[in-house]
C-alpha cells in the first residue's frame, strides 16, 4: 500500500482536512471519506456527469480528479447549494416542472446548470442542451430538466 | 377472486387527481440528501468486488484462490463452491443461481467467477488480481441466426427445444418455439391487392439507468438478516436470496433504497446473493457496487433479434392477412422474452388472419432482463414500418390505414382474447389533429408514425395506512418509487379521504413492516398499488364512520363519508355536526384505539394500453447523420393522476426508444467480447440530440381501476423505434430494416438506392 | 514508471480500469507557468496545464486561431473540458484526438523539456503510434505555441460523431488556409484524425487548393485527397468505407469554413 | 357444471400438437387448470411452470379462484413480464 496523502482544502464554504489513497479520486474522497454522498457515481469515466462538482467555479467531473488535486482550492458540491435550508430558484424549478424521475443525475445536472447560469445568465435552449450534454439523464428525455432551467434562468434575470 | 372487478371507473370531480403537486422527495433529490444504493454504509462494512470472466464462452479449470485470501484486509472470498445448489426442481431459480456465479463454465463475456470482500476498495482490487482461474476456450456463438444454424456451438450442452412435436432428440440452441394467431394467413395474402415482406434485424440494448447495480447485504450466524438494496423490488430480492442461500424469507430484511432507474433492468438480482453470502462468510456487513462496465457486461441487456413480417391489405387499406416470425436471444438461458414480442406485434390491429412465430434462442450473452415493454419494441418497429409501407404503396395516409384497422373494444387480439374498451383509435385521431402531423418538411426531412401496445399488469399488492392522532396519513407502499409514485399515491389516498394532499405521506416500507409487494414492473404501480391505497382509504374510512357513529350513538350504516368528514346519511340518521378525520383522529384513543386502512389484493384488470407517436427526422445525406427534429406523443393512459408524471413517462420512454432506432447497441468482437461496456461507446442520447417532446395524454378510463387508471410506463417505448424508422427511411429516400440505423449504415443504405 | 497529471481526464481513467499503474503521479498544474497563455510573436504560448474551458475564455487565441479553439471545447462534456488539456490530448496519443488535426493545421509546435534542456517540435511528430509519443524518458511538454497567422488566413476543424456530443471522433479534419489579395490559395494544410494508426497530414488535398480560388472542383480534389490518404480501421464507432467517404466530406466542408474565415466573415 | 372452452396460446399450442382448443368441465381457472392438466397430460409441465389466463378479455395472473361458466372466454397465454 502507498502512503496516504493529507489534504487540506475547503468544500461548501467550510475547511475540511483528510487523509486520502494517492490513486483515490476526488469522487470516493467526498463519498466515502467525507459522507457528501450527493455527488453519484454513474460511470467513473466522465461520460455521465452525475459526479459534478466546482473546483474554484470550474465545472468537472469529480471523478476525473484526484483527492489528492484538492489542497488549496475551493470544491463545491450539491450539499451546498440550498443555502441556510432555502432552496435556490433552480432546486425549486427543478421541483415545480418535474425536471427528475430517478433523481440520481440530478445533483450533477444542479450543479452543472448552476455553473451555466453564472456564466450565461440568458442561454438559449440549444445553449442548455450543449452545456448539459455531459449529464445523462434516461429518465426523463430532458425535456423538463431544460424547461426548469429555462424557466429559473427567467426567474433569475427578472429577480437580478 | 378479483375484488376490484366490482368498481367501476366512474365520471367524478376529482380535486387532487390531476393536479401537479411537488412530489413528497423532491427536496433531498435537488439537495443530495436523498439515499441511493451505494450512499449507504454500515460499522464494520467490507468492500466487495466481483471477478468476471474475459472469454465469452470457457470452461473453468481450476480457479486458485489462496494468493488471494492470504492478503491481508481479505476478509472472505467467494466461487460457486461456497454456493451449493438449493434450487430443487426450480428451473428459473437454478438459471438465476447460474448466473449470478459461474458453475464450472463460463457462458457469457462478464459471468461472474469469483467475489472477494476486503477491508477497502483497494484491497478488494488487488485480491482480484491475485485470483487465479485456468479457462479452456470453447468456441461460442452471439448472432441469433448463426446460433440457430445446425452445427453452431451450444451454449449449453443439454437444452432440447420446447414447444416443438415432436420433441428433438438432439439439443441445440433453440429453448422454445411460441405461435399465436388465428384464421389463415394464406387465404388472406391470397385476397390482399398488395403485399409486402421484410427482414428486420434489431441489435441488443441496455436499460441504461444510471444508478449502477448496488446492495449492503449483512447476514450473521443466526440467519438474521438485512440488506439495503437498489432494486425495482425488495420483496423479490429477499426471496430469491432467501431460496438460494438456504434463509428463512422472514428473518432477512430488505429494505429499498431510491432507485436511479431500473426500466426493468433491476427486476432480478445479479450481486445481491453474493453481497449476502460474503456477509455470511466474513460476518460483517459487505457493500457491493457494480462498476459501468460490470453493468453492461453482467446486468441483463435486451434480446438480439431477427424478425420477418409480411403484411397483405386491400387497396381501400384493409388488412387481409399478416404474418410475423420472430427470433430472439436473450442470452446464454432461457426467456429472450419472444413471446411478447409475439403476442404484442399485431395487438394494435383487428384481423381476420393473423399468424405469429417466436423462437426463443440461446447464445452467448448475458442474461436478459426486462426493459419497458420487454420485447414489444422489436417487434412493432418491424411491423410498423410495413404497415407504412403498404400505406405509401397503396397511396393511402399512413394514420388512415392504421385507423382502417385499429383494434377496439370487441376486437379478437391476436393473442387470444377480445379486447375492452381501449383507446388506440383516440391516440390516432390525436396524433391526425395534432399541429405535427401538418407541419411542413423541407428537403432532407422525413415524418414517421407508428403504433404501440403494451399489456400492463397488475401483482401483488400490499398497502397500509395510519392515521397519526393529529389527522395526518402516513401510508406504507411496497412498490418501490422510480419515477414520482409515492406522490401519485399521495394523491390518490387524500383525494379518497377528502384531506389535503401534504397531509399524506408515502414510505417505501421494509419488507419486515409490510406483506409481500410483487416488483414495480409491467406499469403496475399507479394501476395496482392505487388500487390498493383507494381501498385502504375506504377501508380506514369505514373505521372512521364507525366511530363517528359510536360517538353519535346511531348506526354505522346511517354514516357516510363527505369531503374528509363523517356525516349523518340523511335527516333520519339525525342531526349532528359531521366530524372531521381530524377529530376523529384526535378522539380515537378514547373511541377504541389506532385507526389504520389495509388492503391486500392480487390486482387483475391492468388495462393494455395504446399509443401513437409521429417522428420528424433530418438526414445530412453525406453522412448518414440522422437527427430527431421534432417528436409527439399521444397516449392512453386512463386517467392521469400526476399528469407531469405521465408526460415523464411518455417523454422519457420516447427518448429511450429514439437512443434504441439510432445509435444504442451492444458490439461484439469476433472473439466474443463486448467492445462498448461504458457510456462513452454505448451511445444513448444526451440532451444536445433532442427537440422538446411534445405529449398528449388521451384518456379512455380503464374499467379495471376505480378511477380509470392505466399503466403508462412501458407503452411509450413501443412506438418510437418504428416512428424514428419510418421518419428517417422517408429523409433516407430508402427503407431501413436494421437497427440501430447508425450512420454508417445510412450511409450505405442512401449510397445503395436505387434511382 | 511515472506519468505526468495534466487534465487527468484521460490517465485517471487509465489508472482506475487497471490499464496503467503508474508509481509516480507527477501534477504539473501545481506549476504556475503552466497555466499560463502568454503573446509571442504574434501568437500564442500555451501552458500545458491550460485547461480547454480556460483556452475557450481566451478571446486573444479565439480570434487568432478559431479552428483550434472549436477543436479543444469539442473534447468530452463541459465538465470534462474543465480539466482536459491540449497537451493532454496529444500526450495521450490517441489517433482520434480531436484537438492535433486543427493544431497540425494551424502548424503549431510544441516545447519538449527534459534533463537536457528544451526543444521545439512540430505538433504532428508527437504521436507516433497508438498510445506512443516520440517522447524520451523524463521528457514532457511545457507548452504548445500556436505561431502568428498570415494576412487573410483561417482554420477550422469538423469531426464527425453519431452523436452531438459526448463521443470520440470517428473522422476528424482540420483546415488552415491563406489567401492572396485576390483570393487565390497560397498556403493550405489539411489534417486528419482516426483515420489511420497516426493522425495524418494530407499534402496532396492542400496542394489541390493551393493555387485554387477554392472553387467546387478544388475542394472536390482536396476531399478524394484526403479519402485517399486515408487508412482507417472498422471498429465499434465506424467502418474503414465510412470513415474513407467522412473524410473527403469534412475535408471539405472544414475548407470551406476555413475560407470563410481567411475572407474575414 | 358445464363444458368450458379453453383456446391456447404461445408454447402450449405447439405442445398439444398443434391443437388450439380443449374442453374441461370447471367451474373456476384453478379447477379447470387441474383438469386440463389431467386430462392432457403433456401441458403439464407448462401448466406448472405458470400461465396467464384471460378470462372475456381480462388477464389474470393470480386469481384462479375466479368463478369461469361456459359462456366465458377463456385463453392460456404465457406468464406475463413486464419492465
Amino acid at each position: 500500500m502507498m502512503d496516504g496523502i493529507h489534504v487540506k482544502t475547503t468544500i461548501n464554504g467550510d475547511a475540511v482536512e483528510y487523509v486520502c489513497e494517492p490513486d483515490e479520486t476526488l469522487l470516493d474522497v467526498l463519498r466515502d471519506r467525507l459522507g457528501l454522498t450527493g455527488t453519484k457515481e454513474g460511470c467513473g469515466s466522465g461520460d455521465c456527469g452525475a459526479c459534478s462538482v466546482t473546483v474554484d467555479g470550474r465545472l468537472i467531473c469529480s471523478c476525473l480528479m484526484l483527492g489528492a488535486e484538492a489542497q488549496g482550492h475551493e470544491i463545491a458540491t450539491i450539499e451546498g447549494m440550498a443555502e441556510g435550508g432555502k432552496l435556490t430558484t433552480l432546486q425549486q424549478k427543478f421541483l415545480d416542472h418535474a425536471g427528475l424521475q430517478c433523481g440520481i443525475c440530478t445533483p450533477g445536472i444542479l450543479v452543472a446548470a448552476e455553473a451555466l447560469l453564472k456564466k450565461n445568465a440568458s442561454p438559449t435552449e440549444t445553449e442548455v442542451r450543449y452545456w448539459l450534454a455531459g449529464n445523462l439523464c434516461r429518465c426523463t428525455g430532458y425535456d423538463k430538466i431544460i424547461r426548469a432551467v429555462m424557466d429559473a434562468a427567467s426567474d433569475m434575470r427578472r429577480s437580478a | 377472486m378479483a375484488q376490484d372487478s366490482k368498481l367501476e371507473a366512474r365520471e367524478r370531480d376529482f380535486s387532487i387527481v390531476g393536479t401537479r403537486p411537488n412530489r413528497p422527495d423532491g427536496i433531498d433529490k435537488v439537495t443530495g440528501k436523498a439515499r441511493f444504493g451505494a450512499d449507504m454504509a454500515a460499522p464494520g462494512m467490507l468492500h466487495g468486488l466481483i471477478l468476471r470472466s474475459p472469454h465469452a464462452h470457457a470452461r473453468i479449470k481450476r480457479i486458485d484462490t489462496s494468493k488471494a485470501e492470504a492478503l491481508q484486509g481479505v476478509k472472505a472470498v467467494l466461487t460457486s463452491k461456497d454456493l451449493p445448489d438449493l434450487t430443487g426442481e426450480d428451473a428459473g431459480l437454478k438459471d438465476i443461481l447460474i448466473n449470478i456465479m459461474a458453475r464450472g463454465t463460463a457462458l457469457y463475456d462478464g459471468h461472474a467467477v469469483a467475489a472477494v470482500a476486503a477491508t477497502s476498495k483497494s484491497v478488494a482490487r488487488k485480491a482480484l488480481s491475485l485470483i487465479q482461474v485456468d479457462y479452456e476456450v470453447l468456441p461460442h456463438v452471439t448472432d441469433v441466426e448463426e446460433a440457430m444454424k445446425p452445427g453452431a456451438p451450444l451454449v449449453r450442452s443439454d437444452l432440447i427445444t420446447q414447444g416443438v412435436e415432436p420433441a428433438p432428440s438432439k439439443p441445440s440452441n433453440i429453448a422454445k418455439r411460441h405461435e399465436f394467431g388465428h384464421g389463415d394467413v394464406s387465404k388472406g395474402f391470397a385476397a390482399a391487392d398488395a403485399v409486402i415482406e421484410h427482414n428486420f434485424r434489431t441489435e441488443a440494448t441496455h436499460q441504461g439507468y444510471i444508478e449502477p447495480h448496488a446492495c449492503l447485504a449483512n447476514l450473521g450466524p443466526d440467519g438474521l438478516g438485512e440488506m439495503w438494496v437498489c432494486t425495482q423490488g425488495h420483496y423479490m430480492v429477499r426471496g430469491t436470496c432467501a431460496a438460494l442461500l438456504g434463509l428463512d424469507v422472514s428473518k432477512l430484511r430488505v429494505t429499498a433504497s431510491e432507485i436511479g432507474g431500473g426500466f426493468g433492468g433491476k427486476t432480478t438480482v445479479f450481486i445481491e446473493p453474493i453481497a449476502l453470502a460474503l456477509s455470511r462468510m466474513a460476518n460483517r456487513p459487505v457493500k457491493v457496487v457494480m462498476s459501468r462496465e460490470e453493468v453492461f457486461r453482467a446486468s441483463g441487456p435486451t434480446a438480439a433479434t431477427s424478425i420477418r413480417v409480411k403484411i397483405g391489405v386491400k387497396k381501400d387499406g384493409k388488412v387481409t392477412g399478416a404474418e410475423a416470425e420472430l427470433k430472439y436471444t436473450g442470452g446464454a438461458y432461457p426467456g429472450s422474452g419472444v413471446e411478447y414480442g409475439a403476442m404484442s406485434a399485431f395487438a394494435c390491429y383487428d384481423l381476420e388472419n393473423v399468424k405469429i412465430v417466436g423462437w426463443d434462442v440461446l447464445s452467448n450473452r448475458p442474461k436478459l432482463a426486462a426493459y419497458r415493454a420487454p420485447s414489444a419494441p422489436m417487434a412493432a418497429f418491424a411491423v410498423e414500418s410495413v404497415m407504412t409501407e403498404l400505406a405509401s404503396k397503396i397511396g393511402m395516409d399512413p394514420i388512415d390505414l392504421r385507423l382502417k384497422n385499429a383494434a377496439k373494444e370487441g376486437t379478437k387480439a391476436p393473442y387470444g382474447p377480445t379486447f375492452n374498451r381501449i383507446g388506440l383509435r383516440e391516440t390516432l385521431e390525436a396524433a391526425k389533429n395534432h399541429p405535427h402531423y401538418k407541419a411542413p418538411l423541407t428537403k432532407n426531412q422525413g415524418r414517421g408514425v407508428a403504433c404501440g401496445f403494451w399489456f400492463n399488469f397488475g401483482g401483488n399488492t400490499c398497502v397500509s395506512m395510519n392515521l397519526g392522532f393529529d389527522g395526518t396519513v402516513s401510508l406504507a407502499v411496497g412498490t418501490p418509487d422510480i419515477g414520482g409514485s409515492r406522490a401519485s399515491m399521495c394523491m390518490m389516498a387524500a383525494e379518497e379521504l377528502g384531506i389535503p394532499y401534504d397531509k399524506v405521506r408515502a414510505i417505501v416500507a421494509d419488507t419486515s413492516s409490510l406483506g409481500h409487494n410483487d416488483v414495480t414492473d409491467g406499469s403496475r404501480v399507479t394501476f395496482s398499488t392505487g388500487l390498493a391505497t383507494i381501498n385502504a382509504a375506504r377501508d380506514a374510512i369505514k373505521k372512521l364512520c364507525a366511530r363517528a357513529a359510536k360517538t353519535w350513538g346511531i348506526p354505522e350504516d346511517a354514516v357516510v363519508w363527505e369531503k374528509g368528514h363523517a356525516k349523518p346519511a340523511g335527516g333520519n340518521a339525525g342531526k349532528f355536526e359531521p366530524l372531521s378525520l381530524q377529530q376523529l383522529a384526535a378522539a380515537s384513543p378514547s373511541t377504541g384505539g389506532p385507526i389504520a386502512g389495509h388492503y391486500e389484493v392480487n390486482a387483475d384488470g391492468a388495462g393494455v394500453s395504446f399509443a401513437t407517436h409521429m417522428a420528424d427526422a433530418e438526414v445530412d445525406p453525406e453522412t448518414g447523420s440522422m437527427r430527431i427534429i421534432r417528436y409527439t406523443v399521444c397516449q392512453d393512459a386512463g386517467k392521469a393522476i400526476h399528469p407531469s408524471y405521465v408526460e415523464g413517462q411518455f417523454q422519457g420512454g420516447a427518448v429511450q426508444g429514439i437512443g434504441w432506432a439510432l445509435n444504442e447497441e451492444y458490439i461484439y468482437g469476433k472473439d466474443g467480447r463486448l467492445q462498448n461496456a461504458g457510456f462513452l461507446d454505448y451511445r444513448i442520447p444526451v440532451a444536445s440530440d433532442l427537440p422538446m417532446i411534445d405529449t398528449v395524454i388521451v384518456e379512455v378510463p380503464n374499467p379495471g381501476h376505480p378511477y380509470g387508471v392505466r399503466g403508462v410506463g412501458e407503452t411509450s417505448i413501443v412506438p418510437p423505434l418504428a416512428a424514428v424508422a419510418n421518419a428517417a427511411s422517408a429523409a433516407a429516400g430508402v427503407r431501413l430494416t436494421v437497427l440501430p440505423m447508425s450512420p454508417p449504415r445510412v450511409l450505405k443504405a442512401i449510397e445503395g438506392r436505387a434511382g | 514508471m511515472a506519468r505526468v497529471l495534466a487534465g487527468g481526464t484521460d490517465l485517471i481513467v487509465q489508472m482506475k480500469s487497471g490499464r496503467l499503474e503508474p508509481a509516480l503521479v507527477v501534477d504539473v498544474k501545481r506549476i504556475p507557468a503552466m497555466h499560463a497563455i502568454t503573446a509571442e510573436g504574434g501568437g500564442y504560448r500555451i501552458g500545458a496545464a491550460v485547461s480547454c474551458a480556460a483556452l475557450g475564455e481566451h478571446k486573444g487565441v479565439k480570434s487568432l486561431w478559431p479552428g483550434v479553439v472549436e477543436a479543444a471545447k469539442l473534447i468530452g462534456s463541459t465538465q470534462v473540458q474543465g480539466r482536459a488539456t491540449m497537451t493532454g490530448n496529444l500526450c495521450n496519443a490517441s489517433p482520434a484526438a480531436d484537438s492535433v488535426p486543427a493544431l497540425m493545421a494551424a502548424n503549431a509546435t510544441v516545447r519538449v523539456v527534459g534533463k537536457s534542456g528544451r526543444r521545439d517540435v512540430p505538433v504532428a511528430d508527437i504521436q507516433t503510434a497508438p498510445g506512443k509519443t516520440s517522447l524520451a524518458k523524463g521528457e514532457l511538454i511545457e507548452s504548445i505555441f500556436l505561431p502568428a497567422r498570415s494576412p487573410n488566413s483561417g482554420d477550422a476543424y469538423l469531426r464527425f460523431i453519431p452523436r452531438t456530443e459526448m463521443d470520440i471522433a470517428v473522422v476528424g479534419a482540420g483546415v488552415g488556409l491563406t489567401l492572396d489579395s485576390g483570393g487565390t490559395c497560397t498556403a493550405a494544410r489539411v489534417a486528419l484524425c482516426a483515420v489511420g494508426p497516426r493522425f495524418i497530414l494530407v499534402d496532396a488535398a492542400a496542394k489541390a487548393l493551393i493555387g485554387t480560388k477554392i472553387d467546387a472542383a478544388a475542394l472536390g480534389k482536396a476531399a478524394a485527397a484526403a479519402s485517399a490518404a486515408c487508412q482507417p480501421i472498422d471498429d465499434k464507432r465506424g467502418t474503414k468505407e465510412f470513415r474513407i467517404k467522412v473524410a473527403g466530406v469534412l475535408t471539405r466542408r472544414a475548407a470551406m469554413k476555413a475560407l470563410e474565415r481567411a475572407r474575414g466573415k | 357444471m358445464g363444458a368450458i372452452k379453453v383456446k391456447l396460446g404461445g408454447p402450449l399450442r405447439s405442445a398439444a400438437g398443434g391443437e388450439t382448443e380443449f374442453e374441461v368441465e370447471a367451474t373456476s381457472i384453478r379447477e379447470m387448470l387441474v383438469r386440463l392438466a389431467e386430462k392432457y397430460p403433456r401441458l403439464k409441465p407448462m401448466l406448472d411452470g405458470g400461465v396467464a389466463v384471460a378470462v372475456d378479455g381480462r388477464v389474470y395472473r393470480g386469481a384462479f379462484l375466479l368463478p369461469i361458466s361456459p359462456d366465458s372466454e377463456v385463453f392460456l397465454l404465457p406468464p406475463l413480464q413486464g419492465g
